[in-house]
């Protein structure tokens, strides 16, 4: 399932209020990424502070579904990309 | 100081020594092996120890170990005969009626408690009768209905 | 620690009498074993009076019943006579704890813990219990209510025991009753409790009556004024609304982790009151 | 060969029947081993030393008393413990909560243990450690803690989420936002707008088995814990990294589990048991006592809540928001934050924003307490709802179907929904024959949705096959609940054959890699998933094998039915081969047949239920009686339905418990009074009537059989269709949980 970069696709990803003030206050930025790795690794490159949140556990909504944990989950064209907190249960 | 005691435990006459104060509870968990009895709490609020004392229901927890002496004691190891589980055993199998099942000997021994005096009794009845045995898993709602199956299986019903 | 269970009173006195360190009485120990689990008592001695002859007795006497110290609660339920006579009495009792508290817990025990909220010492008090106590100078009775000296505080002496429960005879078109308030159905211990006894006329008229009230104050109730407020009355609506405000009226409790103030003296009164129509019916009165 | 995880429709066999358990005969018979049946030669007992104080600097610890008493072992205190948790404030939390260090911080919170031949020695032990304290001042509630002011727990919290960072620390240790759209407009256009404030004490998940473990720890490093948890793995990596100890040489295994409810997701003691058995050099035992379970482990939060919401007359909700601040007990988390994530999960509002303030308090640190932070959410809005319901005269389930979350809904929380499963359930509630029943005297209805996520994480099974054909599945999440019934289901069903032909085991840590937390309702949902691939992989293995002893290839065989057959014309004569037949040709053919699976389970999908409640209300005592309870909610598939009501059912007992009686109430000493199942009042069986349940199948598309997770939701709705039954009861509003009968008493007073 993994997935080349031409087959990336620029998303409008959404944040969770945690994460605005790194991104200046956005709600959304458009990146361009193929899978969860490669969104995680661009928001690490391109944002300071992001890769602590990602390492804290960041959960990535992808029409409404939530993934935690793999990364070469494919990030489909159109998808609606929502960064999330990592949710404990009981 | 040690005290040695004399006692019959599901039929079978068991000698142990233990200390004055301990509770029967750790005698038959850390000193005898019968460790179905469970400690829930060690206070008498959970009925997790249950064990039936001369045909009476009690919290092992709530006895002491010396009192034992000449007494009869039955414990959930005593509750199968041989290999054929009692008909409350088998009716917790059947009937899901244990998740976790930490709580499930003093439940086991309670309803026998129970239908050893009362054989048929009404949902009522059996709620009240096992009142003093806290479940934190089922709401209950298994546990009656495998007791009022399992009341009827003895009533050859 | 040591463990000792005597063969009779007078040893069990003894024993009690001599010990230079803390000493208890253990019947049901449904109390006793809780306190030494959490390290609030450390016992030097403790004397068990079940094997003593009978303390495990229920009897019927000319005067009523005596019951043995260590008469487990579950067996009061069990005797049928007693049921029929002081049906509050057993009420309170049957209602300490669970099933499997039930088959150790004492009522003696329960008076001796001395809690404010003992299940079985309001019905007790509303029939005019009384207690025999063994101890180095023989033995002496008390009415139940004479017992607590506080909470967790009894009027017993260096030596003593509780050796039996009295309960008088029953007169006729007498009733009683037992109420508590627990938030659950079962396993509480009571927020406010109420025990009455009544005796009425042929018409129905209530003669004679105790109320009761427990966890309301230190100890134990017993409200002279709310019995005034029902006798003489038929137990109608004006009566029933006396004894609520009286029962009320009486209660001092505090605030605590099990209720509050307000709550507690408000059902203090609708309890006495219901306790009181329970009694009234079983007497006989309509 | 990655696992297809798409649903596969057909007819099931054996799954969705009701099996009699593989542990059932030994917890029937008092066999099952738990947390405290394990037994070392030469074990010691071990204690630990709590803190009487809400909040005390610890000034000075002698232990020289305690170590030098015949029998005692070992004495730990902080500095057994030195802190490698190399700025990992995660980590460092977890290690402080085990043991103080240079502040106690909560009533209950360690500060030194022991081991010692036996529990007398131990017990007398503690009593010779002196400890200098200077008692500081404390808060416990979380308005309080959240105060300019307030005593201050840490000196290094900065509130997460406020641009820029205060520059002083506090208590308030993160604020969120959740929402869309312009809730001030919306409110704007409202016919009505409602506004209330609630509170919600503190519970605790109740679990009848306390805390226990066995720890044998050599000088070589190489240790063994014996524990009851939700998650041995985590509790692995947790204690090896808090000790020092190599992971591969700390081997965890799970004891049977007395009940979790999130509470066995954390360690608590068990980092001190391997602490004392390292130093003693002995196996050490630690039980905590029931006292020890509600002082020092983990309860939900507390919390206090304000919910507005502006409704017009024809049922639309313009806009709807809430504020929630929720206590994490002594450490920083953001319970307050998953609370504004779920609030408002149930429904589809133009407008909507929630606020959350998490704060720190000297209570002990919280954990997850099943659908953790949702259920008093939940409380608030749902009560909320139902007023907004009444205010414009509309039917509960009515107003509520209107304003549904469905597929295409922004939730709340921001991601956009799929499909799911609100809807069905309150259009099931509404065809309910308990919706209609009649009510008696004092009695009320009353009706309420919960919300939770479920999730499903890392999970691994190994599937072998004997050599007289039958089949053990080792598991990595263990079995609270029937799960092990489950799983034997799925691989008997994957493989085709009888469920008594499949035998399911809890692994150890040394047995199986990593599997994450038994918790978010992922067990059944996860290892069912890695169990279908480890059954897929056998079958495959399998199909090779019956071509080489028939010598013909692969893709002339299929696996029907649980066998081997040929197929073709030419392979007309050969009888289908059985796995007994296939394994024992094994040595033959290959060696150990077997199926492993190591995936990450996701598209756990989340999860909706309805629940109806009657309740009756003394008027004059103000106690509360369930008379009536219902639970509709949406399994997916239910694998083993008597497993699935089991959790439905308990749930709502737990939400019941939680609604009228159960908190913990801390004096004004900052100690918590009711320690205790005597006081902590946990429903007992003549509490509650029989709890109906109607399991709804919507398949989740992204599990093999259409599973979701059942296990957490049930507790979410309670609290609220309790609320709303007492007020349709006793005509007042609860805005306090629990509703316990001197707060609904005053209400009926205050009301008159």
């Amino acid at each position: 399932m993994t997935a080349s970069l031409d087959t990336s696709h620029l998303h409008d990803v959404h944040l969770w209020g945690a994460l605005r003030p790194l991104v200046g206050g956005a709600t959304s930025i458009p990146m361009r990424a193929a899978t969860i790795r490669e969104l995680f690794r661009k928001l690490s490159d391109e944002y300071p502070g992001m890769e602590a949140h990602i390492k804290r556990g960041v959960a990535v909504s992808i029409d409404g579904k939530i993934y935690r944990d793999q990364w070469d989950t494919v990030l489909p064209a159109g998808a609606e990309i929502y960064l999330m907190p990592r949710v404990p249960g009981g | 100081m040690s005290v040695k005691v004399s006692t019959t435990i599901n039929g079978d006459a068991v000698d142990f020594v233990c200390q004055p104060d301990e509770p029967l509870l750790d005698v038959l968990r850390n000193r005898l092996g019968l460790t179905g009895a469970k400690e829930g709490c060690g206070t008498g609020d959970c009925g997790a120890c249950s064990v039936i004392l001369d045909g009476r229901l009690v919290c092992s927890c709530l006895v002491l170990g010396v009192e034992m002496e000449g007494k009869k004691l039955e414990t959930v190891e005593g509750l199968a005969d041989g290999p054929k589980l009692h008909p409350l055993q088998q009716q917790f199998i059947d009937g899901a009626a244990l998740q976790c099942g930490i709580c499930t000997p003093g439940f086991l021994i309670a309803a026998k408690a129970l239908l050893d005096k009362n054989p048929d009794p009404s949902e009522e009845e059996i709620r009240f009768g096992l009142a003093g045995n806290l479940c934190r898993c089922t709401g209950y709602d298994k546990i009656v209905r495998a007791v009022q199956a399992a009341a009827k299986e003895m009533r050859g019903a | 620690m040591r463990y000792e269970s005597p063969a009779t009173t007078k040893d069990a006195v003894a024993l009690l009498a001599k010990e230079k360190g803390q000493a208890f009485v253990l019947a049901g120990g449904t109390d006793l074993l809780v306190k030494m689990k959490a390290g609030m008592l450390e016992p030097d001695l403790v004397v068990d009076i079940k094997r003593i002859k009978g303390m495990k007795e229920i009897k019927k006497t000319a005067s009523g019943f005596s019951i043995g110290a260590a008469v487990p609660c579950a067996a009061l339920k069990e005797n049928a006579a007693l049921v029929k006579t002081w049906p509050g009495v057993v009420e309170g009792a049957s209602l300490i704890g669970s099933k499997q508290v039930q088959g150790r817990c004492t009522m003696a025990g329960n008076l001796c813990n001395a809690s404010p909220a003992a299940d079985s010492v309001p019905g007790l008090v509303a029939a005019g219990a009384k207690v025999v106590i063994a101890g180095p100078r023989g033995t002496r009775k008390l009415a139940v209510e004479d017992v607590p000296a506080g909470v967790g505080r009894t009027v017993l002496k260096k030596g003593e025991f509780i050796s039996a429960i009295e309960l008088p005879k029953k007169p006729a078109r007498s009733g009683d009753a037992y109420l508590r308030f627990i938030p659950r159905t079962e396993m509480d211990i009571a927020v406010v409790s109420a025990g009455v006894s009544l005796t009425l006329d042929a018409k129905g008229v209530i003669t004679a009556a105790r109320v009761a009230l427990g966890a309301v104050a230190p100890t134990v109730l017993l409200v002279k004024e709310a019995a005034k407020a029902i006798i003489g009355s038929k137990l109608d609506d004006e009566a029933k609304a006396r004894l609520t405000a009286a029962a009320s009226a009486a209660a001092r409790p505090i605030d605590d982790k099990r209720g509050t103030k307000e709550f507690r003296i408000d059902v203090a009164g609708v309890l006495a009151r219901r306790a009181a129509e329970l009694a009234y019916a079983r007497a006989g009165g309509k | 060969m990655p696992l297809d995880t798409s649903l596969v429709r057909k007819q099931f066999k054996v799954i969705g029947t009701r099996v009699r358990r593989p542990d059932g005969i030994d917890k029937v018979t008092g066999r099952a081993k738990y947390g405290a049946d394990a037994f070392a030669p030469g074990q010691l007992i071990g204690l630990v030393l709590r803190s009487p104080h809400a909040h005390a600097r610890i000034k000075k610890i002698d232990i020289s008393k305690a170590e030098k008493l015949q029998g005692v072992k070992a004495v730990i205190t902080a500095a057994d413990l030195p802190d490698l948790t190399g700025g990992d404030r995660g980590m460092r939390d977890i290690l402080e909560n085990c043991m103080a260090r240079s502040k106690a911080l909560y009533d209950g919170h360690a500060v030194a243990a022991v081991a010692a031949v036996d529990a007398h020695t131990a017990k007398q032990a503690l009593k010779l450690i002196k400890i200098d304290y200077e008692v500081l001042p404390h808060v416990t509630d979380v308005d309080e803690a959240l105060k300019p002011g307030a005593p201050l727990i840490h000196d290094d919290i900065f509130t997460d989420g406020i641009e820029p960072k205060p520059t002083k620390p506090s208590n308030f240790c993160k604020l969120a936002e959740y929402g869309h759209g312009d809730v001030e407009a919306g409110f704007k256009e409202a016919d009505f707008v409602i506004e209330k404030s609630y509170k919600t004490e503190q519970t605790h998940q109740g679990y009848i088995e306390p805390h226990a473990c066995l720890a044998n720890v050599s000088p070589d490093g190489v240790a063994e814990l014996w524990v009851t948890t939700q998650g041995p793995f985590v509790y692995r990596n947790h204690c090896a990294a808090l000790l020092g100890l190599d992971a591969n040489k700390l081997r965890v295994t799970a004891s049977e589990i007395g009940g979790g409810f999130g509470g066995k997701t954390h360690v608590w003691a068990e980092p001190l048991a391997l602490a004392l058995s390292r130093k003693a050099n002995r196996p050490v035992k630690l039980t905590m006592t029931r006292d020890e379970v509600f002082r020092a482990t983990g309860p939900t939060s507390s919390a206090s809540i304000d919910v507005k919401v502006g409704v017009k007359k024809d049922g639309t909700v313009t806009a709807a928001f809430a504020e929630l601040r929720y206590q994490n007990g002594a450490f920083p988390f953001t319970w307050a934050e998953f609370g504004a994530m779920t609030a408002f999960a149930c429904y589809d509002f133009k407008n909507v924003k929630t606020v959350s303030r998490d704060a720190v308090v000297n209570r002990p640190k919280c954990a997850a307490y099943r659908a953790p932070s949702a259920p008093i959410a939940a409380f608030a809005v749902e009560s909320t709802m139902d007023m907004a319901a009444k205010a414009i005269g509309m039917d509960p389930i009515d107003f509520r179907i209107k304003n549904a979350a469905r597929e295409g809904t922004k939730s709340s929380y921001g991601p956009v929904f799929g499909p799911i499963g609100i809807g069905p359930t309150l259009e099931a509630a509404k065809k309910h024959a308990h919706w209609n029943a009649p009510l008696g005297e004092n009695q009320g209805r009353g009706m309420a949705c919960g919300f939770w996520f479920n999730f499903g994480g890392q999970t691994c099974v190994d599937l072998n096959v004997t050599p007289d054909g039958s089949v053990t599945v080792a598991l990595g999440t263990i079995d609270v609940g029937g799960s092990r019934a489950s799983m034997a289901l799925a691989v008997a069903e994957e493989l085709g054959v009888a469920y008594e032909q499949v035998r399911c085991v809890v692994a150890d840590t040394s047995s199986l890699g990593h599997n994450d937390m038994t918790d978010g309702s992922r067990g059944t949902f996860s290892s069912s998933m890695a169990a279908v691939d480890a059954a897929r992989k056998a079958i495959h293995t399998m199909r090779e094998r019956a071509a080489k002893i028939w010598e013909i290839p692969l893709d002339e065989v299929e696996w029907i039915d649980g066998q081997a057959k040929a197929v073709g014309e030419k392979h007309g004569n050969k009888a289908p081969l059985s796995i007994k037949e296939i394994a024992a040709q094994a040595a033959n053919t290959g060696g150990p047949i077997a199926g492993h699976s190591e995936i990450v389970a996701d598209g756990a999908g989340v999860s909706f239920a309805t629940h109806i409640c009657d309740a009756e209300v003394d008027p004059e005592t103000g106690r509360t009686s369930i008379k009536r309870y219902t639970v509709i909610q949406d399994a997916g598939k239910a694998m083993h339905p008597s497993y699935v009501e089991g959790q439905y059912q308990g749930g709502a007992a737990q939400g019941i418990g939680w609604a009228l009686n159960e908190e913990y109430i801390y004096g004004k000493d900052g100690r918590l009074q009711n320690a205790g199942f005597l006081d902590y009042r946990i429903p007992v069986c003549s509490d509650l009537p029989f709890i109906d349940t109607q399991i709804l199948e919507i398949p989740n598309p992204n599990h093999p059989y259409g599973v979701r997770g059942v296990g957490e939701t049930s507790i979410v709705p309670p609290l609220g269709a309790i609320g709303n039954a007492i007020s349709n009861a006793a005509g007042v509003r609860l805005n306090h949980v629990p509703m316990s009968p001197p707060r609904v008493l005053k209400a009926i007073k205050d009301a008159r």
